[in-house]
């Protein structure tokens, strides 16, 4: 009969109606500023990079500078300086580190690349996505001293990731320090083949970052 | 389905005169083309499209390819008899040779009646500059009429017999074909201070050419005291 | 000029191809009978879903003469795409059908796995297919909402079905970190691994999707108006259909049976069961029942998906994961991506960056027969045609 | 004062006691004025608010159809002088004033190819002629702001008005979005003016009045003290009002018959070209049109200001009025809510081929109806069986051929 599908159509929005009272399923409203939706972890914004402690963050960016995530970049908004000299990393090698390290976030698209190719867990993905600017070109610039941010802050927001990255690098940071000993030991057996040379000094064992406090 | 050699054999015998050779794709995808030759690609599509064993009814893709002028050095070593008697030499003589470029446009037919493809078609024009006309194939494919249109938006292809060949995704006053290798993006870019100092540094090279061509030009002069009065 | 207003010029008389003629339109000369109008629908309209612009002139209410016209979204994806390395095009794919990233994702590795003979892992296939279906969830939703829209509900269905679309996009974002720029393929397999509550998450709520479709079904598809709005409202047969490339649930709604999960049954496709929803007016109407069909078949796949999902790695461990030189060749992959087939043809030469790249947008293919079913059809039939082909501007103009 | 009105409960004519001391006040020349005065205030301004009101209504509710909570932010200012708990967001109950501010606060673009003065005019006369409608809506027992004996036709004269006023706008703005609506807008007065005015003729052949105020009275009766006489109660009534419903949707260009400002097509039909308070004054037109029809339809069909039952009328009928003309309202909503729009030719069909016939029959059944008005006991039953078919029967041939061809389909799948 004519109009029946009207009148099914008016039963389910009525349905909805009334729904929107009681049922939560029904009422999916968030009222935002006032509300927020928790961020799941895997949540990613824009990059920032991991230094390993608060204090001095620009004295422990894992960062080495070695360009990789310049280079894959899509929209090519990384901009990074490496620097003339040395300094020791986390695990005490000697490594460059960057000058200059620039995200222009009006470019980023947060697409998580840089991540995935950074082979030193320097560069990680942030949950900031309250980002306000009066100006596209200077303040969505992002300099170093802005993209630094600590491994505890990494901890807080993506917990499960950063324990898993802080396991793998304390792995490898064992594996180096093993492998400085095995070489200190081959060094000394050496020395002691040779018995006016006095015994190697112990390489002094890196801090180890600040467990996690989320 | 017919390997790509069987269909140029039958192809070539059923139009003789008509230039149809194998194109192999060393990839490891393996699927290799048939390049038609533009004065009967027309018909040899009908065909394609008719023949009840091939049927196919459904071009999927076009593809427009540049390939420009490639410098190619040819070395060739040859053994010259040392007229002294001692070791013969070996003369390594090189010659270059500029292989001429051509546009191409890749067309990837099928058959949703008998559900099987590709058969890869390419066409290939003369060159980049002058010959660069192909025969449209969209009144056997309609499929191809805005794909065609943005080959030759893109790259220039003039496509003969196309119903409606416009420019598809640039606007009609535009010059070049973007899509092509050797195509100069234009630098009167928007001036803006990103990171990207390259793009920065053109930007304020165009607008200081505007402004010495501006200075240059003999403009009238509007004295704005003279027209506020 | 052409007394049909429309350009068949150099198609055969007898071509069953050729673009449909519109009724003959009356001479502006005379007295009876007033101008032509020439209405430019977009490129700013509410109804042409982005930057479409379609010219129409129109005869009283009735089409007479339609253009489309396109590029005002154009970005050059495909010289992008030629400039940077292959996994830097990964992003920009989402880009495209920005709806339904994860398909696009998908056919994107898809031709890339071609190019490079890269194989991928059990558990990433079905992985795959499971995050292509629910986009495919995702788009006919959007899609359907959408067309009752251009409908002239009040947005009504459209937040109905956007509220079931934003529960999957939920899933998508705790997934891979993005609503719907997801960027999770890999040329070899996927980027991460789901957790077992986020598969017994996405179990439950595809389970219950189809009481949505009821509801939704209950809501419009019996409509008298609704009914009368799309039944007959352009048409295209099943010779019309292949011949101009329409692909997809525009294809099946004509009848033509060619669906790439069976046809080609790329990926695992040809371990599911399934069936393919065809139409047989190709009209309005059955491009939306196409749809509803094809979202309660995709539950059908989804649920086996979830069952045989098997363990093991997300990615062939002798995979690159960047830096890919792929030997010189080519290579076209394609899948039935939720507007139709999607594909991608990439050419190599040896080098870090694809010698061509080159996207095949089923959005803009499709839309090669809008003319001919606008025609004859008034305004109002017009953005209810062009909703129900289903376009995204993102891939149109690229 | 009457001595009728005196011997009502105070709520009754607490109305026009305020409008009297105010009129007291005046100097007697000038008291009639005065009278008017006040009573053209009352309308207009008890109508205004109505309409903010309508609007903040319609938003919510159509937000609540849609799962959403509709606009709940504009409330009091928050001035840090003002106490606390004066600080409420009022459940967004401001948002007509926030509006009202916006719409006077926006620029008034004119395009430059516009007729400027029917484009100034057209929302001046489209307001103007809405309002007049109201003039002779029995608001209550005694609250008749004017009491003529061609109510009806005076009502219908000035509010068709109004779609000359959307053609108006339509073709001033050279705007072809606005002249393609303009168009609609016609060709929808011209086919739906007729349905509309035919719904009613039943009433004036059954009460044999056009006055308003005696069409009410005559509803004011009860079966066994609890059945209201209402006539949508009746055969003829019931299908009648149906008509009168779908009609007073299209005049009203309403969902789904809103094709002049049809959105998803039109951009905003007529309205393109409008911004600023002309803007606001097209809106507020079309909700001032769709209370005065749906008050004419609680008036004729909805018992008017009577109560539904004797033992109800402690309530004042003002307040009864109002609420059946905010049921009405809703159902507006609810119906702007759920369904989509038809297209021109199916809108100038269904009311050609289906409403205009359905009406005309209509129009015999009431005649029937009144015929045999002393027809009682059994006969009385034959009298209800013999109208009812004559609804049912046509309504079922009439939409059969109507949705000819229209119907849900099976689908087959590819073996």
């Amino acid at each position: 009969m004519l109009g029946t599908g009207i009148l099914n159509g008016l039963a389910v929005t009525a349905k909805n109606f009334l729904g929107s009272f009681h049922d939560p399923a029904r009422l999916v409203t968030v009222e935002y500023p006032e509300q927020h939706i928790p961020v799941p972890e895997a949540y990613r914004n824009f990059p920032f990079l991991v230094s390993e402690s608060a204090d001095d963050p620009m004295g422990t960016l894992r960062c080495v500078s070695c360009l990789t995530c310049e280079k894959e970049c899509p929209p090519q908004c990384i901009v990074i300086v490496r620097s003339k000299d040395k300094k020791p990393d986390a695990t005490g090698k000697a490594q460059f580190y960057p000058t200059v390290f620039n995200i222009d976030t009006s470019v980023c698209m947060g697409c998580q690349i840089c991540v995935e190719v950074c082979p030193f867990d320097s560069i990680k993905m942030d949950k900031v996505f309250e980002i306000t600017a009066t100006n596209r070109f200077t303040e969505l610039l992002l300099n170093r001293e802005q993209l630094a941010k600590s491994n505890a802050y990494y901890h807080q927001i993506h917990p499960v990731e950063a324990a898993e990255v802080d396991g793998r690098l304390a792995a490898e940071r064992l594996a180096a320090e093993e492998k400085a000993k095995a070489a200190a030991a081959a060094k000394a057996a050496a020395a002691a083949a040779k018995p006016a040379a006095p015994a190697a000094p112990a390489v002094p064992a890196p801090q180890t970052p600040p467990p996690a406090t989320p | 389905m017919e390997t790509v050699e069987q269909l140029r054999d039958r192809l070539l015998a059923r139009f003789p005169s008509a230039a149809v050779a194998a194109v192999t794709n060393p990839g490891a995808a393996a699927e290799h083309s048939l390049l038609l030759g533009a004065a009967q690609a027309r018909e040899i599509a009908e065909f394609l499209r008719d023949d009840p064993v091939l049927r196919l009814d459904y071009c999927s893709n076009v593809t427009g390819i540049d390939w420009p002028e490639k410098e190619i050095t040819d070395t060739v070593k040859s053994t010259v008899p040392d007229p002294a008697g001692g070791p013969s030499k070996v003369v390594e003589t090189k010659t270059v040779r500029v292989e001429p470029g051509y546009l191409e446009a890749v067309y990837f037919l099928y058959s949703m009646a008998l559900k099987h493809g590709p058969v890869i078609v390419r066409l290939r024009t003369a060159n980049r500059t002058d010959a660069v006309t192909l025969p449209s194939l969209t009144p056997v494919w309609r499929s191809c009429d805005f794909q065609e249109r943005e080959i030759f938006d893109l790259f220039g292809i003039v496509f003969s017999g196309h119903p409606d060949l416009r420019r598809l995704l640039l606007w009609d006053e535009f010059v070049d074909h973007p899509m092509r290798k050797d195509y100069v993006e234009p630098d009167d870019y928007e001036w803006e201070p990103t990171a990207h100092d390259e793009v920065l540094v053109r930007a304020k090279a165009h607008q200081a050419a505007v402004a010495a061509a501006a200075a240059a030009a003999p403009v009238p002069v509007v004295n704005p005291t003279s027209s506020a009065s | 000029m052409n007394p049909s207003g429309n350009s068949c010029g150099s198609f055969p008389a007898a071509s069953p191809f050729a673009p449909v003629a519109g009724p003959i339109v009356r001479s502006v000369t005379d007295p009876f009978h007033g101008d032509l109008l020439e209405v430019s629908m977009g490129p700013q309209h509410p109804s042409t879903h982005g930057v479409f612009r379609m010219v129409a002139t129109l005869d009283g209410e009735q089409i007479v003469k339609l253009k489309p016209v396109f590029g005002y979204l154009h970005r050059n994806h495909e010289k992008i795409a030629e400039n940077t390395s292959y996994l830097a095009s990964m992003p920009y794919t989402d880009r495209l059908d920005y709806l339904c990233s994860l398909s696009t994702n998908w056919a994107y590795a898809f031709a890339a796995e071609k190019l490079l003979g890269q194989p991928v892992p059990d558990r990433a296939q079905y992985l795959r297919i499971i995050l292509a279906e629910m986009t495919r969830l995702v788009n006919h939703s959007c899609l359907v909402g959408f067309l009752f829209n251009d409908l002239g509900t009040s947005f009504t269905p459209l937040l109905y079905a956007f509220r079931e679309r934003e529960k999957i996009i939920d899933l998508f974002e705790s997934l891979t970190g993005s609503r719907m720029m997801c960027n999770y393929q890999r040329f070899g397999g996927c980027r991460v691994d789901p957790t077992p509550e986020w598969l017994e998450a996405a179990r439950k709520l595809v389970e219950n999707f189809p009481r949505f479709l009821d509801e939704y079904e209950r809501m419009l598809t019996g409509n008298e108006i609704m009914l009368a709005r799309t039944q007959g409202i352009g048409r295209v047969n099943a010779a019309q259909a292949i011949n101009a490339g329409l692909t997809g649930p525009v294809l099946r709604a004509s009848g033509v049976d060619y669906d790439l999960r069976k046809v080609d049954a790329y990926g695992f496709y040809g371990r599911m069961d399934f069936r393919v929803p065809l139409g047989d007016h190709g009209d309005t109407y059955d491009r939306y029942m196409i749809r509803i069909l094809e979202m309660r078949e995709s539950v059908k796949i989804l649920a086996q998906a979830f069952r045989d999902l098997p363990a093991g790695p997300i990615m062939d461990p002798k995979a690159k994961q960047r830096g890919h030189r792929p030997k010189a060749g080519e290579a076209y992959g394609r899948i039935e991506g939720p507007k139709g087939e999607i594909g991608f043809h990439l050419i190599s030469d040896g080098s870090p960056n694809p010698y061509r790249y080159r996207v095949r947008p089923p959005s803009l293919i499709n839309l090669t027969l809008l003319e001919d079913m606008c025609l004859g059809h008034t305004l109002a039939d017009s953005v209810v045609i062009l909703g129900s082909i289903d376009i995204v501007l993102g891939e149109v103009d690229r | 004062m009457s001595a009728v009105l005196a011997s009502e409960p105070f709520l009754e004519r607490a109305p026009l006691e305020l409008r009297d001391a105010v009129v007291q006040l005046l100097p007697a020349p000038a008291q009639w004025l005065g009278h008017h005065l006040i009573t053209i205030l009352a309308v207009v301004l008890g109508f205004s608010l109505f309409f903010a009101f309508t609007t903040v209504a319609e938003r919510k509710l159509l937000g609540r159809l849609q799962n959403r909570l509709g606009p709940n932010r504009a409330g009091v200012p928050k001035f840090s002088i003002l106490p606390f708990h004066l600080r409420h967001k009022l459940f967004g109950l401001s948002q007509p004033f926030a509006d009202a501010i916006k719409a006077l606060t926006k620029e008034d673009i004119v395009p430059a190819a516009a007729d400027k003065l029917l484009h100034f005019l057209a929302p001046v006369v489209v307001v103007a002629f809405s309002l007049m409608t109201f003039a002779v809506l029995p608001v209550g027992r005694h609250l008749v702001p004017v009491e003529l004996d061609a109510a009806l036709l005076y009502f219908f004269a000035a509010g068709c008005a109004s779609e000359l006023a959307l053609f108006m706008a339509g073709w001033s703005s050279r705007n072809k979005y606005s002249l393609l609506a303009a168009m609609r807008a016609l060709a929808q007065l011209i086919s739906y003016e007729l349905p509309l005015i035919l719904s009613v003729v039943p009433i004036v052949l059954v009460t044999g009045t056009l006055s308003t105020v005696a069409i009410v009275q005559s509803q004011g009766v009860w079966s066994f003290g609890l059945l209201p006489h209402w006539f949508v109660f009746t055969p003829w009534g019931f299908a009648g009002f149906i008509i009168f419903l779908i009609a007073t949707l299209a005049e009203t260009n309403r969902s789904p018959f809103d094709l002049p400002e049809a959105e998803s097509e039109l951009v905003a039909g007529h309205l393109t070209e409008y911004s600023g308070f002309k803007y606001a004054l097209f809106f507020m037109a079309e909700y001032f049109g769709m209370t005065a029809l749906s008050g004419l339809g609680v008036t004729l069909f909805l018992g008017g200001w009577q109560a539904p039952a004797p033992f109800l009328e402690f309530i004042p009928s003002y307040l009864w009025f109002m609420g059946k003309l905010v049921g009405m309202l809703v159902f507006f909503i609810w119906i702007r809510g759920t369904l989509l729009r038809l297209r021109i030719d199916q809108l100038t069909r269904l009311s050609w081929q289906f409403l205009v016939p359905l009406a005309l029959l209509n129009v015999g059944n009431a005649a029937f109806w009144s015929l045999t008005a002393h027809w009682s006991g059994p006969l009385n039953l034959v009298r209800w069986a013999i109208a009812l078919a004559l609804v049912v029967t046509p309504f079922l041939l009439l939409g059969r051929t109507l949705s000819a061809g229209f119907a849900p389909r099976t689908y087959r799948y590819a073996s």
